[in-house]
């Protein structure tokens, strides 16, 4: 790759936009980060900060009727996809303004309008969801695509192979991504799927397969495009796995003494995604330091900025406990 | 209005639903049959030939998986979430193990677990049931599970008039519904009418009026009801039959009003009698027509094994006329026939 | 003696059964923690931590897996079959939909089917229920599935003393054991002996004796009917409470016993309503002491929804002990408080 | 591969055991298509005539301590592991002292005292039990090995998947065999899974995984030796894949209109294990034509005892509908 390949097809706006979603997970994670700490936040909170490149390299290329179906590490994904992060915050406050009103929380973030299929909770939930918007593209004759995000460990789950398979066979409109962070929960890819390229896998389902540095949105936003494009030309179904770090814990909470000492630290310093594309858009001359740094300030106050709405919203009054689901008795 | 069979009823139901809507969609293992194969398509219409022939009509909206229970049931959920309604077929409902968190965890809570902003319109086309002497893995009933999980509707019909309503219903929906064909059923016949008809789910139906003692049975078990009820007749206990018909909703109202006037219940249930359909009976009848009852319950259930596989043992696992007499017998006080 | 956690209990009896029986072996996801990784092993010791240490002193006899319910817990049948006796965590019992067939058409049928010539000794250890926000897919209780299934006993402990007894209990024994685990109770103390005993499978505990109306109360719910029952006795209602301890098999005879003499009855059960234990319990009564019931059986369970996420509206969502005062009232006619 | 490799391995006696297990297993399943065709068999009945070399060659190195796990198609593993064929057949009628006491019938034909888990009447239920069988003799520091039986249809299930990565992380003594016969019922491979060689699924887990052709038996002894050498050497685990064909319908009473026309026939004709081994052990001189025909001569005087016996054999009495599981009320 030369030094900014990929972004030659991008415009400044959208440079500036893929710079903002990616601030914008960073500083939603990092806040979260901080308050979970502080007890007010209820549940299991799982962090995608570090991630953020593949969120946004995979999203920039999506219409809002694209679809994805994300993960229980979902914040990035949703806020990519153009879910409201307020609405997100107040969700997982557990408020009832909340983007699912409450019911759902931060592993169960959905928003079928913006084609986000939801956060899940179930590791592997997510890529039979995406076969079946598969097959509403195609028989529907649309050119919609659909995305699904799984880890390192979620590959290892049985309906992940079924889905490749099935959108293999039934040539489908599908990109299954793998957000391979080298851990799942505290045990090792190198244990759990000997370390192997995830993405060889692909080799097993008559699909393309590759391996891209999920820390360098171009890298993700190159790799992305072309498997989008195949997968809206009728090309069928792509796997793309994506060389990643997680910067906090498992869950917020989580001691991480499984994770070599300064692993996190390093990571930061020498792969950043955040800094990455700010060193590469500055230096090629596409945009200003001063433009970056405003988006930052301007993101930072919108984060607080929910996060103060979010305290102080209203809970769930006691009849939506059974609303949403029909009653059998 | 023509006599037809159950199997051809659902196939009819199917057609027109597909006929009339083009999102509706029917999917699973050999449901053409012969994808990818030298031979001819449409070489099974699944297997026991339910829906054969909609490939010749609907080719673009009938299709064959591989054997790959979790994605194509997923699938469903996701394009039920996307424009489609799908019917995707469970082939045996022994099957669900391999696919039960698509179903329950999935496509039964997106409404909720989303603040009611997902609309699921998907049905999950079964069969159940033994007596095909099938064994342990093909011939359990398990509806019990599926109408434990909030979010799911649960159908099962007893008549080919019933299969066609409610398979119309149940494809409108707009909540996941599982469907339970019985495999025993497919070729019992019935008058059923030519054009499309719903059955609103939810609503049980009195197969048989009678002041002494209300039968509830399900599925096949309302013709075994139907036998006892004949027999018991000859010796003067007028049964009343209800028939469900949907497990979720439960038409309580119709099960209460009934025991409300006999006083007595007897519950007919094929499934295994923990946790089942028969004790959720038996439980809301005790609790909410206590004040009426003039006897205790009972349930007539499989026993609490799986199902065998030897013809004359699995003859002895299914309820049978007899043994629903008997526990009719049994609430009027005239002890248990020797 | 000491007083020690629920959680600690449960480690305790793992430990002294890998200690006494190198054939018992403990894996699941994370329940080493660290396999693989750069950093400590033991680093989780399950995700609540209730493996933690296990793995410095029995080294070979604990491991991690990847994220593969089927696989592994197919391979606790298997290795079950073949010489082990495997305790395998499912670590939320909700996670119960991607490898249900191994458990439900494999392990609990393995001695049906043939004949009797197998031994499937197993314990699927699993947290579950509402309480710490974990939302729709991490905080049911669904042991009302497994109870259904004929050949898996289900083991539901309430105490710390109970924990241990019966978890020595399910690994000695040689049906499968489906280990219910409430992530509540983890935190809760009790006097626990410090040797190995073992509390046998199907008998139930009377947790209080009172004379005027039974409870029934399964896991977290016995302290929730505890604290009605202290309540209520200030208003002079002397409840009694029986802790089935498991489900299957269930000790009916205690709480057949227990309503003979009170003559009412209310479960009190975390689950979903409909074919819960909850129903099962009562439509048994219902059935069996039906000459003794002076008032309708009453049911405290979870609304039919699935759990919220929302604190304000989980802790709606859980049966409580006002919850269980006000049914207890009902059946002795005093009304619901309001 | 010479004309007869793998033979060289071979005393006499092993040879005709071999060619005694498939003609048994022939004989066995075709005796059971004109049966079935009475009406008198109860149930499914799934045929396993065409790949008796499979099982024969590789039970062929599997000791009575070794375990196997089936499918629905298990007639052929259960006999080649030493199941009483007799027995096998009293359960196929459903008779009292069948193998499972008529409890099974077809599908669920096992016997764990000859170390076989059971024929299995779910698609992909049998490679998660073979995990556990390598986790215990890994555990309990034997030199067993397990081997699992699949088909081309059921090699989508997430369940193989999953045990073929589990094996390998847990570096199992395991051997996963697919049975390609090219249909899962009227379904084609070549649609299924696209025709792709399943096999090339192993480099996806790290194992060896080869193609041999299934109708002879010298082939799969082979490959069968060499996975099953390295697996009881600590090597871990192996799939392979057995390209092979069906001669009879899915189920009895299949029409098979999906299949070519002499599709059946033209297999008997250049392909059939039987004719195939025959040949090559009579041309290399190793056995004599004779002593092949009088296996086949007491093979079939021998099932014409099985059936005899079976059918005139007493039903189950009623107590047993309850025995074998504990009964909770
Ligand atoms: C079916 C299922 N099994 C296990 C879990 C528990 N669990 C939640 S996240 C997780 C680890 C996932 O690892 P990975 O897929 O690599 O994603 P990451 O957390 O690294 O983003 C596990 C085991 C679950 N939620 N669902
Ligand atoms: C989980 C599950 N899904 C579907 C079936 C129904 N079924 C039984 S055999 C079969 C086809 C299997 O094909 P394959 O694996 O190629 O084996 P073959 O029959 O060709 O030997 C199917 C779909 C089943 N028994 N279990
Ligand atoms: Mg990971
Ligand atoms: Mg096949």
């Amino acid at each position: 790759m030369t030094e900014v390949a990929g972004a030659k097809e991008l415009s400044k706006e959208e440079l500036l936009d893929a710079y903002r979603t990616m601030r914008t997970i960073r500083d939603f994670e990092e806040r979260l980060h901080e308050e979970f700490a502080t007890g007010e936040i209820p549940g299991f909170v799982h962090l995608y900060a570090g991630e953020e490149a593949i969120a946004a390299g995979f999203m920039a290329h999506l219409d809002e009727d694209d679809y994805i179906a994300s993960t229980h590490r979902g914040h990035g994904h949703a806020i990519a996809k153009g879910c409201d992060p307020k609405a997100m915050m107040f969700e997982i406050y557990g408020k009832q303004d909340g983007l699912c009103h409450g019911k759902g929380g931060s592993m169960h973030i959905a928003d079928l309008d913006k084609g986000m299929l939801g956060a899940n909770g179930i590791v592997g939930g997510g890529p039979p969801l995406v076969c079946g918007v598969g097959l509403s593209a195609r028989t529907r004759g649309t050119n919609q695509v659909a995305v699904s995000f799984t880890g390192d460990g979620g590959a290892n789950q049985g309906t992940v192979f079924e889905s490749l398979n099935l959108a293999s066979a039934w040539d489908l409109p599908c990109i299954f991504v793998i957000e391979n962070n080298g851990y799942a929960e505290a045990t090792a890819q190198a244990f759990s799927s000997k370390g192997i390229d995830i993405a060889k896998r692909a080799d097993g389902f008559s699909m393309p397969g590759v391996v891209v540095d999920g820390h360098d949105f171009f890298a993700v936003y190159e790799a992305a495009g072309e498997a989008i494009r195949r997968a809206r030309e009728g090309g069928g179904p792509s796997m793309i796995e994506c060389k990643v770090n997680r910067y906090f814990g498992h869950f917020e909470g989580d001691a991480q003494t499984y994770r070599a000492a300064n692993e996190v630290e390093e990571v930061r310093k020498e792969k950043d995604c955040l800094m990455l594309f700010r060193r590469r858009v500055t230096s090629a001359g596409l945009v200003k330091e001063s433009e970056l740094d405003q988006i930052d300030e301007e993101v930072k106050n919108y984060i607080d900025e929910c996060v103060r709405e979010a305290k102080a919203a209203p809970e769930p009054t006691p009849e939506h406990l059974v609303t949403d689901v029909y009653a059998s008795y | 209005m023509a006599r037809i069979t159950y199997m051809q009823a659902i196939n009819d139901a199917l057609a027109q639903e597909m006929e009339r809507d083009e999102t509706v969609v029917v999917f699973g293992e050999d449901n053409v049959g012969g994808t990818g194969s030298p031979g001819e398509m449409d070489a099974w219409g699944g297997v026991m030939g339910v829906t054969k022939g909609l490939y010749g009509k609907f080719p673009n909206q009938i299709f064959d998986t591989p054997i790959s229970e979790s994605a194509f049931i997923g699938a469903a959920a996701g394009a039920a979430c996307s424009g489609l309604r799908p019917v995707a077929e469970l082939m045996f409902v022994d099957f669900m193990g391999v696919c039960f968190d698509q179903i329950f965890n999935q496509a039964a809570k997106f409404k909720y677990m989303f603040g009611g902003k997902a609309k699921t319109p998907m049905v999950i086309r079964t069969m159940y049931g033994a007596g095909i002497r099938a064994a342990s893995q093909h011939s359990q009933a398990l509806y019990p599970l599926f109408t434990h999980i909030p979010g799911l509707k649960v159908v099962v019909p007893s008549t080919p008039y019933d299969a066609k309503g409610l398979m119309i219903a149940s494809i409108r929906d707009d909540d996941p519904v599982i469907f339970f064909e019985n495999k025993v059923l497919y070729a019992v016949e019935g008058e059923v009418p030519d054009e499309a008809y719903a059955i609103p789910l939810g609503e049980a139906e009195i197969v048989r009026e009678g002041d002494d003692v209300t039968i509830v049975a399900i599925g096949r078990m309302v013709s075994m009801a139907e036998q006892a009820a004949a027999d018991l007749s000859s010796d003067g206990i007028e049964v009343e039959i209800v028939d469900p018909r949907t497990l979720s909703p439960l038409d309580t109202d119709t099960i209460y009003e009934s025991v409300e006037n006999t006083g007595r219940l007897v519950v007919v249930d094929e499934a295994n009698p923990r946790c089942s359909m028969a004790s959720d009976i038996a439980s809301l009848v005790a609790q909410n027509c206590f004040e009426h009852l003039k006897a205790a319950p009972q349930m007539v259930t499989a026993p609490h094994a799986p199902p065998p596989f030897s013809p004359s043992l699995e003859d002895l696992y299914v309820p049978d006329p007899e043994k629903v007499a008997d526990a009719v017998r049994k609430t009027v006080g005239q002890g248990v026939a020797s």
